[in-house]
């Protein structure tokens, strides 16, 4: 629009991510803002599904990143716009520290004396683990079905549930309150991190600068930092 | 005046109008008699009923203590028990977890003693309920009471009543339309609730999973079903409300077709 | 039993000071004018209003002792007490409300019905017995309040102007309904602006004016023989 | 009685306890003085209070016009209005897109025309926070309205006075108590009030990020920071009801020390 | 103006069928058994119960037609009603109470203020003007409730049992307060129990029993010929 700002990196610029890339992108959205005086980097976290909805609602977002293609497709299919993929993922089976309820592998999530929390099917994580436990051959026996993988991950931290799968970046997140465990089946089925800057953007040079600082070097290393994979 | 009426109908009228215009009405069978939808319904039923219940049986006692203020501390008492309203139900149902959850303040010991854990069961819901709702009912019957007139109160005193006769026999039925407003605000609210359930219940069909987090799930990836379920919903609690109101306000003075005359002797 | 008060009460500016004794089976009519404190006085024996000083005993029995820091609540007082205003229970039948004290006390249903249809029928008002409190005529309500106060079997009857908006028959009537409940050797405090209540009901009158007693005797004697401009009045319209 | 409210104390206090035990109390005022936090309380007051105001101006005519249910519609327009409260808030949000949003009913023509977009602004949190705390406030008014006496009313009639004088001078002083809880129901809730803020408002710092969004933000994040702010939010809350109901019931009959003899006359 | 009514009106199990005419200035008295149907009068007379049948008319203002369908709403009679049991507004001091209809018919706050006070003076409560409503006596009460009847300069007076809480000398001063707003050319209708009031205040007594008027004419004359057994029994009581 008229807004001056439009073709230089300064204003507010608006970031909405999924909840799994929480840490990484608070932390590169400080670099930014050091890198460039006069841009001030707003962010928000939650359910990829709930932001793609929000940014085809007309929220005024800058750049978007979700956890998964499917997500941002409903995206870019209602606004257009060409995404890139910035980080790659991939899930662990999580307990709490001290593994309370003493788990020790995939096929121990079909214990129904065990407490098990799981993303729900319909959100990116959850289509994820469904299937993981279905390349494994694991019916599993969840006691609930959580709204994002962050909210798996608190139910871990709190130690209500026994085990869970979450991403192998959330369990560094934690920082020792969860324990991760490879599953070998989940290397199989890697996920996306795509970012998106938003056709129509109030700050379009902006978001692209920042974009740009994702998949640069330094970006690179902060996501391989967090424990993300490479795109 | 009824101008600015007409501008509140509106502000809370039009949003549902927009809602009903969105409805897909043809596939709304259909999407209404999937079994997922049934069963989230039927929990959601029983746990707002019992939440209703336990509600009435705690906070009816709860708003007569409130209502006398010349009882020490009470100022205090009813800020405290009001506190849930302007607590985010996500945070309740944080508090919930720290004081019933497995490490929690009683959950602790509970588990460690009966082995009962109460978290991702159908009595956490109702507890999240509880905890949400309750205050409503508290609210409305002690302004209700207040409101009261005194002086019949203490009539029934010079003939002898307890306070607690008094309160049964005399005030409550005088302030019955009270009292049933806060059910019915206490019973929405409990089968409206989402934060503090899917924070300290959890989310699973059959158990834990109520309509409103069964809508929750269903927006962003089946918007159809999640609009249906809203509509059911909305018509549920119309079917309630008309009746109830009906039922309890019935009988009651100054809202019949008399002119209420001499309501005051 | 006796009725012994000395009531020292304040209400707002007035300060109430007075001191009676009602024997059992007598009546004690108080009069005075509009603010002198006889509502006061009525509602400090109920135990309504609390005392600053004095006492109200009943026999031995001490209900309230301002010195001993002793005030019984009312409920527990087992007085008869109908209160200026009525105070009916509007949503109650004229049956429950007559039958609300004993019931309140814990005699069964269906003896406090009857009993309560009883003393309906002795003011005159049988077949309203199923009307609602808050459906009555002014004169109806007074009546209930009076029979409501009956119904109780009290130890001492308290009534504030219970006579006010009765018609001329309905109002000997009622006298009729108290004389014979006092007649129990029961002590009664009545107020009432009418210096014929007092000729035709009691045994006493006191005067109080500004909270305070001015002249107390035989009502015929009182009237004979007024002490203030107040009582002149009265005993020329009376 | 008194066992019964002491129970419904203890479900609502309890949790409250757990919270406070989980408090970093010696961190507090560096997790609270963060500028985030400042401008998430800001926003969150500045809403609440507008939303009140709304609710206020066209809340109690609303009510007052519920309270005749002589008038024709009266139930059914008195369901209509109750609707918000059993709307999962969510729901809510979605409604309030579905009628102002880009592609909204009146949200299309109004952006198409003006090219103003109500969604993810402020004036969108106030909108969200007024659809599910007006009810509130309307239910709470309309029962102290029916409590009210009627022959008062009537008499103030007699006198000349118009249905709108005898509400303003008449019907609300003596209801205040109900008007008090109600507006105090509705800004605690519009306080409170998540749902359909996030769906139809966002969460964007200092224009749509309330404290509720805040600590929803946090809680994933930093718990710490997540359970300050709730402690924040309630010490506020508690100031604020201790505040109001002490002012607004200070000076109303049956409330203070008096006997509130005579207070049917 | 002359007061032109015919009512009838159903009200639970009474049928009230009355007609009466007050010219400008007269005071009419109507007196009755418990239930007889007064304050039904009165309250239709008002426009708060409405006529199944009959009219209310004000000199050439039509207030009331049942069989043209036509009912004005009270707040636009302009009548100066008292009900029974005064109905005050509690939360309002007494001047605010005497002064809100004035105040409600758009008179300034000075002026209506000035008005309530002398009015408060006349009915002699001058030093109870700032006191809260429900914290005065009975007799206070009613006091104020003809006071704000009277202080709306109506174009006629309704005033249900206005003195049967006073005492005999305030019943006197409060009775002058009616005769003299009477006398300004206002017709009133005066609900009483007592043939004194009658006697000493109107022109004409109208004897209600069951809903029908039984008896009327001059209020000695009343009195001295007595038509059925309850006028009798008020002759012999007065
Ligand atoms: N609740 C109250 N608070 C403060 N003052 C009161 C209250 N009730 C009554 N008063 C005042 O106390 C005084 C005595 O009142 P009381 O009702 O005892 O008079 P009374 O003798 O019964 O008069 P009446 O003949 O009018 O019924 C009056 O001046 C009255 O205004
Ligand atoms: N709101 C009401 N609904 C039904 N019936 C009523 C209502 N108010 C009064 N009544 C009945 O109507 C009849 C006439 O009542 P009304 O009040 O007119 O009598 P009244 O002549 O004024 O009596 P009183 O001398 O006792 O004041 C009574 O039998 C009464 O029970
Ligand atoms: O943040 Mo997600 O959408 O739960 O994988
Ligand atoms: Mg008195
Ligand atoms: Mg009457």
């Amino acid at each position: 629009g008229d807004d001056p700002s439009a073709g230089r990196v300064e204003g507010r610029l608006v970031v909405l991510a999924a909840a799994s890339l929480t840490d990484v992108v608070t932390a590169l959205a400080e670099r930014a803002e050091a890198e460039h005086p006069g841009l001030r980097v707003e962010t928000a976290f939650g359910s990829s599904a709930t932001l793609a909805a929000q940014v085809v609602a007309g929220a005024p977002a800058d750049v978007l990143l979700t956890a998964s293609d499917d997500t941002m497709v409903t995206v870019t299919g209602a606004l257009g716009g060409d995404p890139v993929v910035v980080a790659t993922n991939h899930l662990q089976l999580a307990v709490p520290a001290g593994n309370p309820g003493g788990v020790e592998s995939l096929t121990d999530l079909a214990d129904p004396d065990l407490t098990v929390a799981l993303c729900a099917p319909q959100v990116p994580c959850g289509a994820v683990a469904a299937d993981v436990l279905a390349r494994a051959g694991v019916v599993a026996a969840p006691d609930t079905l959580e709204r994002d993988v962050r909210a798996v991950l608190t139910r871990l931290v709190l130690d209500e549930a026994d085990a869970g799968l979450v991403y192998r970046t959330d369990v560094l997140a934690a920082d020792g309150a969860v324990e991760g465990v490879d599953v070998p089946q989940a290397a199989d089925v890697p996920t996306a991190h795509p970012a998106l800057v938003v056709p129509g953007a109030p700050h379009p040079a902006a978001a692209a600068a920042f974009v740009t600082l994702l998949t640069g070097p330094e970006g690179r290393r902060a996501f391989a930092a967090a424990g993300f994979g490479p795109p | 005046m009824v101008l600015a009426a007409a501008a509140g109908v509106a502000v809370l009228v039009l949003p549902l109008v927009a809602l009903l215009l969105a409805t897909p009405w043809g596939d709304l069978p259909a999407l209404v008699a999937d079994p997922a939808v049934l069963q989230a319904l039927r929990l959601s039923l029983g746990t707002a009923t019992a939440a209703t219940g336990v509600s009435l049986l705690v906070g009816v006692p709860l708003a007569w203590v409130l209502a006398h203020d010349d009882l020490r501390g009470v100022r205090l008492l009813r800020a405290l028990v009001t506190v849930p309203l302007v607590l985010p139900p996500v945070v309740g149902g944080v508090a919930l977890l720290l004081l019933l959850g497995r490490r929690g303040l009683l959950g602790g010991a509970l588990h460690a003693w009966t082995g009962v854990s109460v978290p991702f069961t159908s009595v956490a819901v109702v507890l999240a309920q509880v905890f949400v709702s309750l205050p409503f009912l508290v609210l409305a019957v002690e302004g209700a009471l207040r409101g009261a007139d005194r002086r019949r109160a203490l009539a029934a005193q010079t003939l002898g009543a307890s306070p607690g006769y008094v309160l049964r026999r005399v005030t409550l039925p005088a302030v019955a339309p009270g009292v049933a407003a806060g059910a019915a605000l206490c019973f929405t609210r409990a089968l409206g609730e989402f934060g503090a359930t899917v924070t300290f219940a959890g989310s699973f069909p059959g158990t834990t999973r109520t309509m409103p987090l069964a809508v929750y799930q269903a927006m962003d990836t089946a918007p159809d079903q999640a609009v249906a379920m809203s509509v059911l919903l909305l018509a549920l609690s119309v079917t309630v409300l008309v009746a109830l109101r009906g039922r309890w306000l019935g009988g009651l003075p100054g809202t019949g077709a008399g002119t209420g005359r001499r309501a005051s002797r | 039993m006796m009725l012994d008060v000395h009531a020292r009460v304040q209400r707002g500016s007035l300060t109430l000071d007075v001191a009676l004794r009602v024997p059992p089976g007598a009546v004690l009519a108080v009069m005075g004018p509009n603010g002198s404190g006889k509502s006061t006085l009525l509602e400090a024996v109920a135990g309504l209003v609390p005392l600053t000083a004095g006492h109200v005993r009943l026999g031995d029995d001490v209900l309230a002792d301002a010195a001993a820091g002793h005030h019984r609540p009312p409920a527990q007082r087992r007085l008869g007490v109908a209160l200026q205003d009525g105070a009916l229970f509007g949503h109650l039948s004229a049956r429950e409300n007559v039958a609300f004290g004993p019931r309140a006390q814990g005699v069964r249903a269906a003896a406090a019905r009857a009993a309560a249809d009883a003393l309906l029928a002795d003011v005159g008002l049988a077949e309203h017995a199923r009307t609602r409190a808050d459906r009555l005529s002014g004169g109806q309500a007074q009546r209930v309040a009076v029979a409501r106060a009956v119904a109780a079997r009290p130890r001492a009857l308290l009534l504030d102007e219970p006579f006010g908006a009765l018609d001329a028959g309905t109002r000997h009537r009622v006298r009729g309904v108290v004389r014979r409940a006092v007649a129990a050797g029961v002590p009664a405090l009545v107020v009432t602006h009418d210096l014929r209540d007092a000729l035709e009901l009691a045994d006493e009158l006191l005067v109080l004016e500004a909270g305070r007693a001015v002249q107390r005797g035989a009502p015929a004697e009182v009237a004979a023989a007024p002490a203030t401009a107040y009582v002149r009045r009265v005993a020329a319209a009376g």
